[in-house]
């Protein structure tokens, strides 16, 4: 089992009657496992936060052994975690995939309208000098473009090579930035040391620093709807409950809680609170 | 200042985590580096080997040591322990060179002193050399412990909880104010430790003080002037 | 463990010594970074050492500075920088910097702290001026504890300057950001043994430097010592008689 | 008695510090070790408490040869006073003196009473009984060692130049101090030193060694001065520089003594009692 | 001459330790300051090449008021010999010796051919110029402190408890050296000490300090031996504790000198001329 340096361990606990809700190391994802907790326990569930698991290949291993109960997800990375070669699609053939996909024992509950999903994102000048709407106008574009965003972009499907392949645009050159579309890789973008970024679609950031995300009509990333992955612990009386916040959750709801978090400065407990509170769920 | 405010539980969390990392392994790494540099000290061969090897420890990226080192001892990639060894391993190559020097720096004179009055090497090492090496000791420990509070904040990039959850979130969150606080709180526990340390020697070596005064008297009687 | 071979073989991939991002020039960046640092983080902190140790003012400052520099974490003040100055070497310049003071400092003033002071004062007497004493008396024999406290930053810089590559494209760092994302731990693993590599190879050299610079005099000094004490009185073993007929 | 029957030393290196040597140490006087540096004093101190084993000969205390014995328990028995003190500096003055006895087991309380009482013995004020070493002077700080040397009330002593490291007015006050202690308590002292002066006023019997621990002189003080047995001895003890020749000259009507190298030596005061003062005020 | 005027020193700290000085250093003579640790010697004898600056009064040097001369030029002109040495560590021994000609400009290879015969004058091989101080014995780093002292060939030549860390028998060496050397070379010497004996041995004029710099007693050796000024004097000078006192006694039919301590001082020899060995064969 040492093969794998990120085998899962033995920390979570067992407790029957707990369930342990989990989330990234990602204040976005942190807001929304709280919502789930705190949704839980409104209808009398003992919850174990554990929070701020750091990246996907950290937790994965973890969810997947059984460790932890509820996990808010993103179906298309998802996805593409469990399935290098997995066929995508529309956010519902991307849910119907990722639910064949699963290993046994992993189930994932309704997905809600909140999406994060990638996206390829410039400033709103640079959209302007060359009326950029979609991904393929980008070839528009005569200045050299050089791409910004997580080292594993590069190689990815949707990456640079594939904006060369699929549509033919050239691109400069590949600067990383480690944060994940964060806010070093909109100062860039901002700065102009690099022209196209991969941002997350519910960051904040594209409101407040007058960001253009490209559309995807051709589906070039995969839809990353919102949805909690659970484990057999829950019970159909405890996924009713996670399936009514999902419903609740809109693409906006989600910006605006993330805008809570970054321009407000919202301790994710305050906001999930105040969510719940306004959309009265319980 | 207001993000303090209104975070002091989460400050108050994140440095109770920090100290549950980073005080392990500063006991540990000087329990381990103790018999090591003794070795170290007591035989040239050892010496070259154990320093060298420990020397290159100390030149592993941290990064790659965490996620590294599950593999090598089987614990999980998020598992406090796991940062524990990894914080020892670093402290051990420090303080394996601090234990030797120590111990080499003990008088000559007065070791021989205690064969002669009978002390065995046992008693020896335990009653001569190693509370005559602690000032040696003492200064290696601070600075052991300073840099394993410092590097303990890594451990928030792979998972674990920490002052360095403060930066990380603070950086996503484009918060300053929680990624200064997160550095300073890391300087003041830092600090902090290291103040305790210098205490707890001060307690444990009480003849040094008695010592420094001498010295400083000693230094006095050449009569200076730094004249131009 | 096979991803130790796996990390084995990756180094020696013939595919990884070409084009961009071949192994030699990610090592030579690497290396012009740790250098680079270093001489900054010793322009700053070599003249406050040799003010510390020449007068004996400001120690008690100085060794608190240095203990509160060593315990910023550098992720921290890296990420802060960059939020500050954007993407670029900027900001692993500066956190790099600020980790690599402390050990030169520490260096610099023991080393002046450690020169007797009746050669100093002899010195004085014999008619140096403080320049000379500076120039001949001082800096030689500081020299060897000063170099020891550069060779020290080296090591840490080597390791850390991994950093660089969250906010730059450079460096060995790439290997371990891009091997740690994309699950290819063997990549992951030869770029930490890469660093590693240069790490030993800098040791090697400064060890080399600080052997060279320590004075003759003063080296032989420490021969006497060194045979004084073969070793520990041990019962029934050959006392260390510390006599010498010179 | 400590007997030492032709031993010899070997080091590793291939120094012979010690060549076939033979003496007999008597039993409650004090015997002084005198010769030049490197000639083997220590060496031979450090073998009667094993801290040297001879790689040739035996050595007999008491009749029993020392090599049976085990060896830390043999120095537990035996005194030790080296230069610089070799207190231990991180313990008080009282627990220095109380070292052995606690090592032996005996309990703490009776061991620092002890240590206490040793301290009056050695004229040191019990109020220092709490410092540390580096707070007394240097000739504190040799009678402390003194005091650790007598602390398990040992037959022998055995003192490495105990008083080399001491300013000489100091120095002088120690010896005195030691004669006094050494009238009064009789043990078997065994006593190093380079200077002559000391060995000539501590030593009932005093050894004079060249190179190799090759004996020059036995002799009762007088004897050797009285009949240096060769050129080496003679110049050893000063006779060749005229150090111990001493001619009378007058200065201002009263007699000084001048030595021939025109250095003042004194002044000649008849058959005055010792511990009187000599000297016109 | 070498004349202090009421000269005080306090340092910053408030010790004052020295308190209206005034004294005449003659020319070509030796003058030893002696006095326990503490009573100011080192600062006299630093205040005369101004690397410690009076507080109240002031030195001249052959009738020019030294606070008017430039420190570092002034230092390079007088010798200077302090305990253990003060070499540099990191030079040769020929270096050292050659460093203040060097710092005067003098170019390389006379300064070095200079020191070499330097060493010839204070008895050292030519064989260790090119060892490091740590290398030689403490008697011949001295020696080579003395050369170094006399390269730029000064009128003064300051020394500071230059012996004090050296054996008994190196120490003899040395003194008697020293005394042979001021013999061809007739320097103003200023001798630091607080060995009575020594003093007595090297000064044609000691000046006896007590605390504070303050002058007890000055004088020729015989002056003080025979008539000490006061009873601080006698103490200082051995006389109280019966160092000085001695009788004869016989021993197997020779007269040997006992001072009142009952240590042998030595064999009365009528009056034997200096230098010649008075002792039987
Ligand atoms: N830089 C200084 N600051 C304060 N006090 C000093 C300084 N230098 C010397 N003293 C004090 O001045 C007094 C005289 O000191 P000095 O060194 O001249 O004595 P000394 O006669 O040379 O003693 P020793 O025989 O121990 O060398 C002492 O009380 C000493 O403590
Ligand atoms: N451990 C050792 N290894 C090799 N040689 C040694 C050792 N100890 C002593 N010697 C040598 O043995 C000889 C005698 O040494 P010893 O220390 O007994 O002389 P000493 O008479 O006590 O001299 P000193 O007066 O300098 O203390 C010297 O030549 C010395 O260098
Ligand atoms: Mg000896
Ligand atoms: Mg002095």
């Amino acid at each position: 089992a040492s093969g794998d340096p990120l085998g899962a361990g033995s920390t979570a606990s067992g407790d029957s009657k707990t369930l342990v809700v989990g989330s990234q190391d990602y204040y976005s994802n942190e807001i929304i496992a709280e919502i789930y907790a705190q949704a839980l326990e409104a209808n009398g569930v003992t919850v174990d936060r554990q929070f701020r698991i750091g990246q996907r290949e950290v937790y994965l291993p973890e969810i997947t052994g059984g460790k932890i109960d509820v996990f808010p997800e993103y179906t298309g990375s998802l996805l593409q975690a469990l399935d290098k070669k997995a066929a995508g699609g529309t956010a519902d053939e991307t849910y119907a995939e990722l639910k064949k996909t699963l290993p046994s024992g992993l189930s994932v509950l309704d997905q809600a309208a909140a999406t994060d999903q990638n996206s390829w994102t410039v400033t709103q000048a640079f959209a302007k000098k060359y009326n950029l709407t979609d991904i393929a106008s980008l070839k528009k574009v005569t200045e050299p473009i050089t791409v910004g965003g997580n080292s594993e972009l590069e190689t990815r499907p949707y990456g640079p090579t594939a904006l060369k392949e699929k549509y033919g645009i050239e691109t400069a050159g590949f600067k990383p930035v480690e944060d994940g579309g964060g806010p070093l890789t909109v100062k860039a973008l901002v700065q102009g040391d690099i022209q196209l970024a991969n941002i997350y679609t519910a960051s904040p950031n594209i409101k407040s620093d007058n960001l253009v995300a490209l559309t995807d009509p051709d589906g070039l990333f995969f839809p990353d709807n919102v949805v909690p992955v659970v484990s057999k612990k829950v019970d159909d009386k405890t996924a009713a409950v996670l399936n009514k916040v999902s419903a609740a959750l809109s693409a906006e709801n989600l910006v605006s809680l993330n805008s809570e978090s970054v321009n407000d400065q919202k301790s994710a407990k305050a906001i999930a609170a105040d969510w719940l509170k306004q959309a009265a769920l319980f | 200042m207001n993000w303090v405010w209104a975070n002091l539980d989460l400050i108050r969390d994140r440095t109770l985590d920090h100290l549950i990392l980073s005080v392990p392994p500063i006991i540990l790494s000087f329990v381990i580096a103790l018999p090591l540099g003794w070795l170290a000290n007591r035989y040239r061969l050892s010496r070259g080997v154990i320093l060298t090897v420990s020397g290159l420890l100390y030149a592993i990226p941290s990064f790659p040591m965490f996620i590294v080192l599950p593999a090598l001892v089987g614990t999980t990639l998020r598992s406090p322990l796991n940062l524990v060894i990894a914080l020892t391993i670093y402290g051990v190559a420090l303080m394996v060179r601090v234990v030797a020097d120590g111990l080499a720096s003990v008088d000559a004179d007065v070791q021989r002193s205690a064969v002669a009055v009978g002390f065995s090497t046992w008693t020896n090492f335990w009653q001569v050399e190693l509370p005559l090496s602690g000032p040696v000791l003492l200064a290696g420990l601070r600075v052991v412990a300073v840099s394993t509070v410092s590097l303990a904040t890594v451990g928030a990039v792979i998972g674990a909880q920490s002052l360095g959850s403060l930066f990380t979130d603070g950086f996503q969150r484009g918060i300053q104010a929680e990624i200064i606080t997160g550095i300073v709180a890391t300087v003041l526990l830092a600090l902090l430790l290291d103040g305790a340390l210098v205490a707890v020697g001060r307690l444990a070596l009480p003849w040094t003080r008695a010592r420094k005064s001498v010295r400083a008297a000693a230094r006095l009687r050449l009569p200076v002037e730094v004249t131009p | 463990m096979n991803i130790f071979g796996d990390a084995l073989n990756w180094i020696i991939d013939p595919a990884n010594y070409s084009g961009p991002g071949a192994i030699p020039m990610r090592l030579l960046e690497h290396l012009g970074f740790t250098f680079l640092t270093l001489l900054v983080a010793s322009a700053i902190a070599i003249p406050f050492g040799f003010v510390i140790g020449h007068t004996g003012r400001g120690r008690g400052l100085a060794v608190t500075t240095s203990g509160g520099l060593r315990a910023i974490p550098t992720l921290g003040l890296l990420t802060l920088v960059a939020l500050w100055i954007g993407i670029g070497l900027g900001a692993p310049y500066v956190a790099l910097t600020v980790l690599a003071i402390p050990p030169i400092l520490a260096g610099a003033y023991t080393g002046f702290e450690a020169i007797d002071r009746g050669a100093i004062d002899a010195a004085r007497a014999v008619g140096m001026s403080e320049v000379q004493i500076l120039t001949q008396v001082e800096i030689p024999l500081g020299l060897p504890l000063l170099i020891g406290g550069l060779r020290s930053a080296a090591l840490q810089v080597v390791a850390t300057a991994t950093l660089a590559a969250y906010v730059a494209d450079f460096g060995l760092g790439r290997y371990l950001f891009s091997g740690l994302k994309t699950r290819d731990y063997a990549q992951m693993l030869g770029g930490s043994i890469l660093v590693i590599l240069l790490a030993l190879a800098l040791e090697g050299i400064f060890a080399t430097i600080q052997r060279v610079v320590v004075p003759r005099g003063v080296a032989s000094t420490r021969l006497l010592v060194d045979r004084a004490r073969p070793a520990r009185p041990r019962p029934g073993m050959e006392p260390a008689i510390t006599k010498g007929n010179p | 008695m400590i007997e030492f029957r032709s031993v010899s030393k070997q080091f590793p290196d291939g120094t012979l510090a010690v060549d076939d040597f033979s003496l007999t140490i008597p039993s409650h006087r004090t015997t002084v070790l005198v010769g030049s540096s490197g000639s083997g004093k220590t060496t031979l101190l450090r073998m009667i408490n094993r801290m040297v084993d001879p790689t040739a000969g035996t050595i007999e205390i008491d009749g029993v040869d020392i090599a049976s014995l085990e060896p830390v328990k043999l120095r537990r028995s035996i005194g030790y006073v080296m230069q610089n003190s070799g207190l231990l500096p991180h313990r008080k003055v009282v627990d220095n003196v109380a070292t052995v006895p606690l090592l032996r087991g005996v309990p703490r309380k009776t061991a620092r009473a002890d240590a206490l009482a040793m301290l009056d013995t050695v004229g040191l004020d019990r109020g220092l009984a709490d410092r540390y070493p580096s707070q007394l002077s240097g000739g504190q700080q040799q009678r402390v060692g003194v005091a650790r040397g007598l602390a398990v009330n040992p037959n022998i002593l055995l003192m490495d130049e105990p008083f080399g490291a001491v300013d000489p007015i100091v120095r002088a006050e120690l010896q005195q101090e030691l004669v006094r202690l050494q009238s009064e308590l009789g043990k078997t002292v065994v006593f190093v030193t380079h200077d002559v002066d000391e060995a000539f006023l501590l030593g009932d019997q005093v050894v004079i060694l060249e190179e190799g621990g090759r004996i020059a002189q036995i002799g009762s003080p007088t004897d050797i001065l009285a009949h240096p047995a060769n050129d080496f001895v003679a110049s050893f003890i000063g006779a060749d520089r005229g150090k111990r020749a001493l001619h009378v000259e007058r200065h201002d009507g009263r007699e000084v003594l001048v030595d021939s190298d025109g250095r003042l030596a004194g002044v000649l005061v008849g058959d005055a009692a010792p511990g009187q003062v000599g000297v016109p005020r």
